[in-house]
């Protein structure tokens, strides 16, 4: 539908992006605008002031370091599907953003949106958990990293404080031995269930996504049964819809982890 | 006449032939294509007036409730707003739209807005109109609404118990109708049948075909005449005019409707009437035309649904040999809160009683309920959908409880070839068709022979498979005389199309129709029609896009709706087609000095003498000579106007309404489709891995244009039967309202889709053909049928309902006797 | 949507009791609360903007206390509306002194009606969870503050905002 | 520094034609494009950004235009399915669509076509499984999708006419 008034703001600096986050209460960053402009058009959320971070080309940036992969959070998904460092360094993460919605939507839709919102059906809060991503969020005092499994918070939720900004995602770099599987409605709809996972050292880091606020992170033996007795024990209690019951959805998890977990052994 | 064809090579080419072309059965290509892939089509939200406002509606939030207070003030202060509309005004200055159902249920209340109590979630409350969408739908938001909820009615099948709220205070329950069906002698049959299938409950759920445009209008009032011009999407402007008149007290020329091109209809813009009042009124009142185009969570919310329908207590007598007596069930339909359209949708069904089935006794005790969900609506496949998927759900669950082959069982009991024409038990006559031949055409394209051998390779990956049919049909050509059989009341009866076909000064040949299309190609096929009856080339065919009532091209159930056009709209084509032939032939002799017509020819647009092909008069002389010249004429010939409008009536008599009986429709297409899936018996998550249709709709003017109407209809049966569902909460909050929780189908979710086709022409119609645009929906029993079959290895659950979706699938599979509990066998 | 849960407390039954039945120690631990006004011993209003990550919900709440047995039952209806969304909240506690603490059993049935309820459907489970634990947890350290300093409802009393935390901590 | 603003002056070049207009930061690109440019080839489908049917290459790049501020399309090249066939003459997509009866209703048809060309431009031959990918975010209740998928092959090919 419609957005309500709103004011807007193109900074073309990162720390101007942030004076504006912190001058203005009700202030958002606009980044691909593939989550909000709808939440707007339902007017769910009016925020007052859209800080659009399309214009900052210091967070579109991926490069590779010792540590790992550093995306930049303006990185969009198509970008991410196409880049030779993701290629190369962990291509899980190309593999997932190439199933995100649509051409049009990754064209638009960025890395750091998509974390940011933590839409529970989302498909990048799992990956970066079950990666152990490190996200590097500035603020007018300056920079801070927090490690992603301190970083979502609940639905629409992350450390990302008012008036702060996620700049960056740094990825460790891997082994390879990563997996995801999803169960969409359809071939490309809506998620019903997720799981990314990642093997290190014997040990499989698992993150779950719809099943609760924020994704479910699990350590466990990769091996099969291993990987449903975590997921049991986890005492999932995922919320119900149209499209799955929460019973449902607590079998999809552990049957989704245990695919994840294969594929990132393969 | 009846020829298989197997898909050809797309596309086909027309053959250059220095005769007579012949465009009836040719791949044409489409004259309506040329401005709408360069985006210069003009649909409704691409008109503009000067100074027009932009409407945007209040809705109310919840499904059953008082309306206590409204207040408007906050939002008329808004700079930029025009003004409002509401309820109160609407009942001063309309009356209540006429009524379908007979009373006590016709007492009830329907107004452009809610008056005094809200019956759905999305229901229109207050219209806002101002300068800018943004404006309106921000003063939207400022208009103050209280409530008093009440108990929301959202359970079909327990709408009318005794103690449930109630939504009409005029109606004495919420039942809008209820009718006995009784057909052959069923208590006969029951006594000779060797078993009898009992069937607890089976479910066909809501869901729309959701037209990629919303609906919407443009809407303009001429204050000097006091007359409406109405740009709009609405699909059957015969109906609103009838319905907004009266409303509106106003006589039917003065609401002009016009439209040009539509973004798919499928019925659900039949009902736009409520909608198009409320404009009309605020139009007058503001004094400046008003846009009001849906949203999409609108549309989803608010707009028709199809119905929903409860089948109880179903009884099949069967003989040991598989062949089915007939059945006796209850039906309960749920058409939302308001009627509109309906009850017709508790005769429609009746189109196609027996299915395609030699079922003699049929016993159906039918009742509607309303209910606080959104209105419904024809939405394609109409009533005959839903009644179809029971009949092949009731042959797929007898051929389960007996051990029978689906395939067995359906050749046994189908309607045969050579007993076509067929009269069912009520009287309805099936024009024509070879069911048991669409069949084996349909297998063949899924290569069924080789099912079992697919059946092991899947198990080997750990998925089910199963193969699934659906047999249904399109009945086309409405007798609008079976409303009298839900109100004996009503004067309608009969059906009827216009065409004007004229040649005009310059020699352009203009046809007008009636009609209003959504994507049907009407401008091409009607082009084809005249082409071969002028023996000109389509292209020397102007025919005018989109309906304009002022063009006097119409009559009382134009439009564009229930499979009918080939029959209808280019029956009425042919007719003014034919006067226009003769009477060029008149002028052609006269000017030629022929004696009499018999000796003069049409060719490549000349009258010519046959005896000497060079006396030839243009087709641009005899437009010239009549509309500007006509003195030159013999008196005799001064009636000539080259301009000649037909009505086509099909032949359709009155129903006996007491019996129930008689021809509903004239033609019946049939769809014979078979589908593969393969289920993860982990998950329920499902797919779609091959999929056959076999349609026949008698002969085909237009292949190409038809094979598209079938994937288009097969891709809107599928979405339906996975995932497409209108769900709502114990509040009546519908939680499906856009294409996130409503998926409908995207590319990748398209099985590959294998078509073929059988012409068998039906006896009855101008051009041998028979509407088939609706479909039958033959996608929701195959679906249903193939998961059926698929699950037989995991504890042979019995699938009830039409919707499933992966979350039923795996409860099938988690508790397969649960579904089993609802059916049993009677050995006799 | 119904909820349930069991909470637990090392406080005297009266403490709990104290802070659960004033309007204006409640309206401390609701989260987002911008304006808060009590009508009379039964009746509240407020206006919140809930903090919703994407952008805040601006709701405009009614309260009714419908039952109140002291010291241990209380049932309270919340109607709130705002664009795009209506909530009606009937919530109910009981009270039981044990060991040595206080036990709160609690339910809540909230209804989310509008077009946020039907489009955040997949989202409001989680959203109303993660609510319910702010309050609860706010309710935690209310009842520690109490038990610290001993609960006052002066602030409310005196017609001070309770938002304002000098109305509490000044006093503590 | 930059503040925000209710409302700026943006500048786009639309179809290869440059317009000036003030808009409201909130106005989406699809409503600029249809109610201040007069260009309704672009249509609106949906109000979730699932349709695809307001598709438009902005900069080359196929986007949703009802997920896009017109504010943010300052400075851009704009191309809609009015561009595709400036002097009368279709494109080969255009070709295709009509030959291969790729469009009934004529509804999504222009952002249909638009996901094509961003398809083709960048991978000029692609696979029946490349070119539905490419469209899966183009809803079609008309046609299910058979002839949609065979003609961008066609116009890949060469063979649109």
């Amino acid at each position: 539908m419609l957005l309500a008034e709103v004011e807007y703001a193109r900074p073309t600096s990162v720390d101007d992006a942030v004076r504006l986050l912190g001058a203005h209460d009700g202030a958002r960053p606009l980044a691909g605008g593939q989550t909000l402009t709808n939440v707007m058009k339902a007017r769910a959320a009016a925020p007052d002031v859209l800080v659009d971070l399309n214009k900052l080309e210091e967070l579109r940036a991926i490069s590779r370091s010792s540590d790992g992969l550093e995306l930049g959070a303006m990185v969009t998904l198509a970008e991410l599907v196409r880049s030779s460092e993701v290629a190369e360094a962990r291509p899980i993460l190309a593999e997932v953003a190439a199933k995100i919605a649509d051409v049009q939507v990754r064209n638009r839709g960025t890395i750091g949106g998509n974390i940011c919102s933590n839409d529970p059906t989302n498909h990048l809060p799992p990956v970066v958990s079950a990666l152990g991503a490190t996200m590097t969020v500035r603020g007018a005092d300056g920079e801070r990293t927090v490690p992603v499994d301190e970083f979502f918070l609940g639905v629409y939720m992350t450390a990302v404080a008012p008036g702060e900004l996620l700049t960056s995602i740094t990825v460790p770099a891997g082994s390879g031995a990563d997996g995801f599987a999803s169960i969409p409605i359809g071939r490309d709809g809506t998620c019903i269930v997720n799981a990314a996972a990642s093997i290190a050292d014997g040990q499989a880091r698992i993150a779950l996504g719809c099943v609760a606020a924020t994704p479910v992170l699990l350590t466990t033996a990769p091996e099969e049964a291993a990987v449903r007795e975590a997921v049991r024990g986890a005492k999932l209690d995922p919320p119900s819809d149209v499209h799955a019951s929460a019973e449902y959805r607590r079998h999809l998890a552990e049957i989704v982890a245990v695919r994840a977990v294969q594929e990132a052994a393969s | 006449m009846s020829e298989t064809t197997v898909t050809p090579d797309r596309p086909i080419t027309v053959e250059e032939t220095e005769t007579a072309p012949g465009f009836i059965g040719v791949n044409v290509p489409r004259k309506e294509d040329r401005r709408l892939v360069q985006g210069e089509g003009v649909f409704v939200d691409d008109v503009k007036r000067h100074g027009m406002a932009y409407v945007h509606f209040v809705r109310s939030p919840y499904a059953h409730a008082a309306i206590t207070r409204i207040d408007v003030s906050k939002a008329v202060a808004l700079e930029g707003v025009y003004g409002t509309l509401l309820g109160e005004e609407v009942a001063a200055e309309t009356d209540p739209f006429f009524q379908i159902a007979p009373p006590p249920a016709g007492e009830l209340k329907d107004y452009a807005l809610a008056v005094g109590k809200v019956r759905h979630v999305g229901e229109p409350v207050v219209a806002v109109a101002a300068a800018t969408r943004e404006l309106a739908r921000d003063a939207a938001d400022l208009v103050e609404v209280d409530y008093e909820p009440l108990e929301a009615v959202v359970d079909t099948e327990h709408a009318a118990d005794p103690g449930v709220a109630q939504l009409h205070d005029e109606a004495p329950s919420n039942t809008i109708w209820q009718g006995n069906f009784d057909y052959g002698d069923y208590d006969a049959a029951l006594a000779e049948a060797d078993k009898v299938v009992r069937i607890k409950r089976l479910h066909f759920h809501r869901f729309s075909s959701t037209p990629l445009e919303t609906s919407g209008a443009v809407v303009e009032y001429n204050r000097g005449t006091g007359q409406w011009t109405i740009h709009s999407n609405n699909q059957f402007p015969g109906f609103a005019i009838i319905m907004m008149g009266p409303a509106l007290k106003v006589g039917m020329d003065k609401l002009r409707f016009v439209s040009q091109d539509i973004g798919g209809g499928f019925g659900n813009k039949i009902c736009t009437h409520v909608q198009l009042v409320a404009l009309c009124l605020l139009a007058r009142k503001l004094k400046r035309a008003v846009n009001w185009t849906e949203w999409r969570t609108d549309q989803h919310t608010a707009n028709s649904h199809g119905n929903e329908r409860v089948f109880l207590d179903v009884e099949v007598p069967v003989r040991s040999d598989g062949t089915m007596l007939g059945f006796k069930a209850r039906m309960i339909d749920d058409c939302g809160a308001f009627t509109r359209y309906e009850p017709l949708g508790c005769i429609i069904w009746a189109q196609v009683t027996p299915g395609v089935y030699r079922w003699r006794n049929v016993r159906v005790d039918f009742s509607q309920v309303c209910t606080n969900k959104s209105p419904c609506g024809p939405n394609r496949g109409y009533s005959r959908m839903q009644h179809l998927w029971f009949t092949e759900r009731v042959i797929d669950i007898v051929a389960e409880q007996l051990g029978l082959d689906p395939v067995e069982i359906r050749k046994r009991n189908y309607i045969r070839a050579d007993e076509m024409p067929y009269e069912t038990p009520n009287g309805c006559v099936y024009d024509s068709g070879d069911y048991a031949r669409c069949l084996d055409d349909a297998l063949k394209l899924i290569d069924y022979g080789s099912i079992e051998t697919r059946r092991r390779d899947a198990e080997s990956r750990g998925k089910l498979l199963g193969v699934g049919i659906g047999s249904t049909l399109d009945s086309g050509t409405n007798n609008f005389g079976q409303s009298t059989i839900v109100n004996p009341e009503l004067q309608f009866s009969g059906n009827n199309e216009v065409a004007t076909v004229k040649l005009d000064i310059f020699g352009e040949i203009v046809v007008t129709l009636g009609t209003t299309p959504q994507g049907q190609s009407h401008e091409t096929t009607a082009a084809q029609v005249v082409a071969d009856l002028l023996q000109v080339e389509p292209d020397d065919v102007t025919v005018r896009a989109g309906h304009d009532s002022y063009w006097n091209s119409h009559a009382g159930f134009s439009g564009t709706y229930a499979s009918q056009f080939a029959v209808t709209g280019l029956g009425a084509v042919k007719g003014a087609t034919e006067m226009l032939r003769e009477e060029i032939l008149k002028i052609g002799a006269a000017v030629l000095g022929a004696e009499s017509t018999e000796e003069v020819e049409l060719g490549g647009g000349f009258v010519k003498r046959k005896d000497n092909p060079e006396a030839a008069l243009p087709f641009m002389a005899c437009g010239a000579i009549v509309n500007a010249n006509n003195a030159v004429l013999p008196l005799e010939l001064r009636d000539i106007t080259l301009n000649c409008r037909y009505v086509y009536v099909p032949p359709h008599q009155l129903p006996d309404t007491e019996r129930k009986y008689g021809n509903l429709t004239l033609t019946y297409a049939n769809q014979i489709h078979a589908c593969v899936v393969e289920v993860d018996p982990e998950t329920g998550v499902y797919d779609i891995v091959d999929y056959g249709a076999v349609d026949d709709c008698g002969i085909r003017i237009n292949p190409q244009i038809v094979e598209g109407q079938v994937q288009g209809a097969t891709a809107q049966s599928i979405g339906a039967a996975t995932h497409e569902t209108f769900v709502y909460d114990e509040d009546g909050n519908l939680l499906t309202p856009n294409f996130y929780d409503y998926h409908v189908p995207h590319a990748l979710d398209m099985p590959p889709m294998k078509t073929s086709s059988v012409e068998s022409a039906s006896p009855f119609t101008p051009l041998g053909a028979k509407g088939m645009g609706e479909g039958g929906g033959a996608g929701l029993s195959a679906v249903a049928a193939a998961l059926q079959n698929a699950l037989q290895g995991a504890g042979r659950p019995i699938v009830t309902s039409s919707s499933n979706p992966y979350h039923r699938v795996w409860e099938l599979l988690q508790n397969p006797d649960e579904s089993r509990s609802l059916v049993s066998v009677d050995e006799r | 949507m119904k909820l349930e849960g069991e909470r637990r407390f090392d406080a005297p039954r009266e403490t709990v009791w104290n802070i659960l039945q004033d309007p204006a120690q409640m309206a401390a631990i609701m989260p987002g609360v911008e304006s808060f006004d009590v009508e009379d011993d039964r009746h509240w209003k407020a206006n919140v903007k809930i903090p919703l990550g994407l952008g805040s919900l601006k709701m405009s709440i009614n309260f009714e206390k419908l039952e109140e047995e002291q010291p241990e039952f209380s049932k309270l209806n919340a109607k709130g509306t705002g664009v795009g969304a209506l909530m009606n909240l009937v919530t109910q506690f009981r009270l039981s002194e044990a060991d040595g603490g206080t036990a709160m059993a609690w339910e809540a049935d909230v209804k989310i009606a509008g077009p946020v309820g039907s489009m955040g459907q997949r989202v409001l489970q989680p959203i109303v969870n993660q609510q319910v634990q702010l309050v609860l947890s706010a309710l935690d350290a209310q009842v520690a503050k109490a038990e610290g300093g001993g609960a006052s409802t002066k602030g409310a009393e005196e017609g001070r905002s309770p938002l304002e935390e000098e109305s509490y901590s000044a006093d503590q | 520094m930059t503040e925000p603003i209710r409302s700026q002056l943006i500048a786009v070049e639309v179809n290869g034609e440059r317009h000036e207009r003030d808009v409201e930061a909130r106005r989406l690109l699809v409503h600029f494009l249809r109610d201040d440019l007069d260009l309704t080839g672009t249509h609106v489908g949906c109000d979730t950004g699932n349709c695809g049917a307001c598709t438009v290459l902005v900069d080359g790049v196929a986007i949703k235009s009802c997920m896009m501020l017109a504010v943010q399309a300052d400075g851009s090249s704009i191309q809609t399915v009015e561009g595709l066939a400036p002097d009368g003459e279709l494109h080969p997509l255009q070709q295709a669509f009509t030959s291969f009866h790729a469009l009934q209703c004529g509804y999504c048809t222009p952002g249909m076509l638009m996901s094509a060309k961003h398809l083709l431009d960048h991978n000029p031959e692609p696979t029946e499984a490349e070119i539905r990918r490419a469209i899966q975010g183009n809803i079609c209740r008309c046609t299910g999708y058979v002839n949609i998928v065979e003609a961008i092959a066609a116009a890949a090919k060469g063979g649109g006419a």
